[in-house]
């Protein structure tokens, strides 16, 4: 049907999430103030709880984007940015 | 001139290289020599550019244009409907350019040489001030037009409040409270003439606009008010001509250079598309004329009344984008010539007139006529470029003003309104008038403060000379030579004429 | 101003004035009533399925795409000439003494008397809303968003950390950042039409989605030159997706629209959040040199 | 008859009617130019409308010289409505923008 070149998965379903990650990052280093870990535990809690309510975008297909069946699916970008963010801040030690 | 050519290389370096030359002055901000380097260097390739360039169209994102019997097509000059944005660029397109792209330079090279720290944002409000005169002087395109419209009253808001002084500010504040009615207005008439049409594209739009249908004529009227109204806007003619003179006159005069450049482009690209949109309308042309009228009368009689040198200079801008939309109003290949030949003018006249005002800041400390007196004395090169600018303003013979007003009085008088010629005669001889006054007070007048020592300011930067030089070059070439600059504009105003402008 | 300007017979002619624009316009707006012609636009509409599964952001960001690159330049220039009417970029000549600028004092903020609970929930909302404000970025070629919409929830994250906790804001983007984002933002945006000039000859030309010269839709003649493999596959192909239609299935991509998103709302980042921060702070240049 | 004293009187109360404020005569020579220019310029305006009916440009030329001489200085009247305040201006749009609509719509 189309040949694939980057991943197993589609290309563009994939490309979200590291995009959203990578800006994460870059937006993380933005961050000062100490966090807990207990509020990074309850942060990426909520943000899993939001990104099944977010859904993926319509026009994904693969596991890896978070397409389970045709009316449950996770956006999987969502996570994927918090996560970003908390590296980010890993990244600049938390300044202050 | 190849105007098959879609996707002239020329037309997006216009556009590009000044953004990035803007983002990047602004990121720089107080590095002095690096922003020297890339204001001179940018401003160098945009007068390269507008030299080299051949003429033709740019499709903008590469869409083709929709044939009338189906399919798509490459080709600028078959008929079709444009899927893209549309840029023009013909032999008006390239002696506005290239002149807006001369002042540039020479205004950048005038900011750096005279301003202090911090010159980054300034330097780059300047570039984008040359931006949006560019997209309104080659964009086909309404809603692009309206942008351009729009982005250019808040950079000139940006340009003038960068001096920093509270008379700018209020300035500034009035100017951009009536860019939103104006803004607003305009995009109201784009809205109707969208509705009526449907095509975004001017060239199009004209070939579908309704002008017979009488069951849709007040939607036609009304958006030939509300355009006429953003041309009031943009232009500064009369009612708004006290904002845009407040603009004129609170700005750097280096700066004002440009925003007058800016807004005799304005006139010059919305004027055109007036008359090629709604000029076969009654009472269109009258409309035009009668704003033209007024804005003359008024501005002119305005300068008289100043005391400052550089309100009177904001004054008679004013009153003389009333000679170019008379011009352009009066709709006849003649007129168009002379207003577009009036335009060119008196962008480069008043440019000296500004440089030499630009000389007496540094010199007098202020340009009011009251308190600065005797300049000639200490620098004569000054007075004489002040004076050569008068003439050329007022439209004595060897300089430039008088071929421009010699072809709209023709044109006057060939409309059947000898009025309108005599309107033009009273223009240049109270501008003399208003400008003498000036000149006398400042440059003539013995100085008779008693402080006169300290009084001294700055030596004028040498380079404020050379534009000068160069300028009353330029004033004095058109002068003796028009046809350098009608050869470009006739084919212009020929096509708006007899042709809505497409190819 | 005198307010007393408009009353008198100054006030009548005025009201009479208003009530001739109103009927004209009401009049024009009456006569449109049903007379809209459709001109391009079902063309726009039959084309904008080809380029990405959101017709928006074909139709903004590729069919208009250099309207929008200048309304860009709006939101930064906005942005550049309000800070500019607090002190950024003020200029002054040499040797000439001229009034000194208007100084501007700092809003304050009491951010003591602020709850507890608040407190505590500020963090994570802060942080959710910027996850969110990525997320529609990143659906921008596929589901309703783009730059827009993602630098303004952004910055309504940065708000909404400044009115909280003041100058403690957790999300502390500098003066410099912003600027700095905002510039990026916008180069970027007018640096995605390099690559379409270069090939092509168009500027922005959408490399990856290459409706015209891929042979997708006949019937076009003149293209000056096609676009190499290589660029198709650098811009094309990282955003491929499978599109299943009711008329059948097929592989479709955004090519540089994706991009231009994220240009757009790094511009907008920068942009809003300059303006929210030099509003509450004011600006100083000591300040900033310090940074 | 009055005698010469109070011509003079009569032509200094009409030049000082100029200015407002402090008058120098390099700023009452632009007041009294621009005086002159107005008056002309408002009587080429009114012999326009010999474009609609010569008989109606001769009665409106009439009409307006007389309402000059009447009016007395047109130039400070002028002045006041040449001010930058937001107030002015906005009513002279909404009057140019009134009768644009007016003009093309019913004229």
């Amino acid at each position: 049907m189309i040949e694939l070149q980057l991943f197993p998965a589609l290309a563009g379903e994939v490309t979200p999430i590291v995009v959203a990650f990578v800006l994460g990052i870059l937006f993380g280093t933005q961050l000062q103030g100490k966090i807990s870990k207990r509020m990074i535990g309850l942060i990426i809690g909520l943000s899993i709880i939001a990104a099944v309510l977010f859904e993926a975008p319509i026009f994904t297909w693969s596991l890896l984007a978070g397409f389970i069946s045709e009316h449950i699916s996770i956006s999987v970008a969502f996570v994927a940015a918090t996560i970003g963010m908390f590296v980010g801040k890993a990244f600049r030690g938390g300044r202050e | 001139m190849n105007e098959s050519i879609s996707n002239l290389w020329s037309i997006p370096l216009f556009i590009i290289i000044p953004i990035l030359a803007a983002i990047l002055l602004n990121v720089l901000y107080s590095r002095k020599r690096a922003i020297s380097v890339t204001a001179v260097v940018s401003s160098l390739a945009l007068i390269v550019v507008s030299v080299l360039s051949p003429f033709g169209f740019h499709w903008f994102t590469g869409q083709p244009a929709v044939l009338p019997t189906g399919g798509y097509t490459y080709r600028a000059d078959l008929l079709g409907w444009n899927l893209a944005l549309e840029y023009y660029y013909g032999p008006l397109q390239q002696i506005a350019i290239f002149l807006a792209s001369v002042l540039l330079l020479f205004v950048v090279l005038i900011a750096i040489n005279s301003l202090k720290k911090n010159t980054g944002t300034y330097i780059s409000l300047l570039f984008l001030t040359f931006m949006s005169a560019a997209i309104v002087i080659m964009v086909n395109d309404f809603y692009h037009l309206w942008i351009g419209v729009e982005i250019g009253s808040l950079i000139v808001a940006g340009v003038v409040l960068a001096t920093g002084e509270a008379v700018s500010q209020k300035a500034a504040l009035k100017y951009t409270f009536f860019s939103a009615l104006s803004g607003a207005g305009l995009a109201i008439a784009l809205a109707l003439i969208l509705g009526v049409t449907g095509y975004a594209n001017i060239s199009d739009a004209i070939i579908a606009m309704p002008l017979n249908d009488a069951s849709l004529a007040s939607v036609l009227y009304v958006a030939f008010g509300f355009t006429v109204l953003s041309w009031i806007y943009a232009g500064g003619l009369a009612p708004i001509h006290p904002l845009k003179a407040d603009v004129y006159g609170s700005a750097f005069p280096h700066a004002t250079i440009l925003l007058q450049t800016q807004s005799k482009l304005m006139l010059v690209a919305i004027g055109l598309v007036i008359l090629r949109l709604f000029g076969t309308l009654p009472f269109a042309k009258e409309v035009m004329l009668s704003v033209s009228v007024l804005t003359m009368m008024i501005g002119v009689v305005m300068a008289m009344l100043q005391t400052d040198f550089r309100w009177t200079l904001a004054y008679l801008i004013v009153s003389h984008s009333g000679l170019v939309t008379l011009g352009i109003s009066l709709g006849t290949v003649q007129g168009i010539i002379g207003g577009l030949f009036q335009a060119v003018n008196d962008v480069v006249y008043m440019s000296v007139l500004l440089l030499a005002c630009e000389g007496i800041y540094y010199f007098g400390r202020g340009t009011s006529i009251k308190t600065v007196s005797g300049i000639a004395k200490r620098a004569p090169w000054l007075a004489v470029a002040a004076i050569i600018g008068a003439f050329a303003a007022s439209g004595v013979p060897p300089f430039n003003g008088f071929q421009s007003e010699i072809i709209l009085i023709q044109a006057s008088l060939n409309y059947g309104m000898p009025e309108l010629a005599i309107v033009v005669l009273m223009v240049s001889v109270t501008t003399f008038i208003a400008l003498f006054k000036g000149i006398y007070n400042i440059f003539l007048r013995p100085d008779d403060a008693p402080q006169a020592g300290e009084k001294q300011g700055m030596p004028v930067p040498r380079m404020l000379y050379v534009c000068l030089a160069a300028l009353i070059f330029i004033t004095i070439l058109f002068g003796v030579y028009p046809q350098l600059a009608i050869n470009f504009l006739n084919e212009a105003a020929l096509k708006v004429v007899y042709i809505p402008w497409v190819p | 101003m005198e307010s007393k300007a408009l009353k008198g017979s100054r006030g009548i002619i005025a009201v009479i004035a208003l009530m001739i624009i109103f009927v004209g316009v009401s009049t024009s707006l009456l006569q449109l009533n049903g007379n809209v012609a459709r001109g391009i636009s079902p063309e726009y509409n039959a084309l904008a399925p080809y380029e990405a599964p959101n017709n928006l952001a074909s139709w903004v960001y590729d069919y208009r795409g250099f309207d929008t690159l200048i309304e860009t330049g709006v939101i930064y220039v906005g942005a550049l000439v309000s800070v500019l009417a607090i002190g950024r970029g003020i200029v002054r000549t040499k040797g000439v003494a001229e009034e000194a600028p208007v100084a501007q004092s700092s809003m304050d903020f009491h951010v003591s008397s602020l709850n507890v609970i608040l407190k505590y929930f500020g963090i994570p909302v802060i942080i959710l809303i910027v996850a969110y404000s990525l997320l529609v970025l990143t659906g921008a070629a596929t589901s309703g968003g783009g730059g827009f919409q993602c630098g303004v929830i952004f910055s309504s994250a940065f708000l909404l950390g400044m009115i909280f906790y003041g100058k403690k804001n957790p999300l502390n983007l500098s003066k410099k950042f912003l600027i700095g984002i905002g510039g990026f933002g916008w180069a970027l945006y007018a640096l995605l039409g390099l690559p379409g000039y270069l090939v092509t000859g168009y500027w922005q030309y959408n490399v990856g989605a290459d409706l015209w010269s891929s042979g997708l839709i006949s019937g076009v003649s003149g293209m000056s030159a096609v676009v190499p493999d290589i660029m198709r596959q650098i811009f094309g192909d990282p955003f491929r997706i499978l599109l299943v239609l009711s008329d059948g299935t097929y592989a479709s991509t955004a090519g540089i629209v994706p991009l231009i998103n994220i240009g757009e709302a790094f511009n907008v980042i920068g942009a809003i959040g300059l303006i929210f921060l030099v509003f509450a702070y004011g600006y100083t240049d000591e300040e900033g040199k310090s940074k | 008859m009055g005698s010469i004293d109070s011509l003079y009187d009569k032509v200094k109360r009409f030049v000082i009617e100029f200015t407002s404020g402090k008058g120098t005569s390099s700023a009452m020579t632009g007041y009294m130019t621009g005086e002159l220019q107005t008056v002309a310029f408002i009587m080429i305006l009114a012999s326009f409308f010999r474009i609609f009916s010569v008989p109606l440009g001769i009665v409106l030329l009439a009409a307006v010289v007389g309402a000059l001489f009447f009016f007395g200085p047109m130039i400070k009247a002028m002045e006041r409505e040449n001010s930058s305040g937001l107030n002015r201006v906005l009513f002279w749009v909404m009057i140019y923008f009134a009768v644009i609509i007016a003009v093309t719509l019913w004229g």
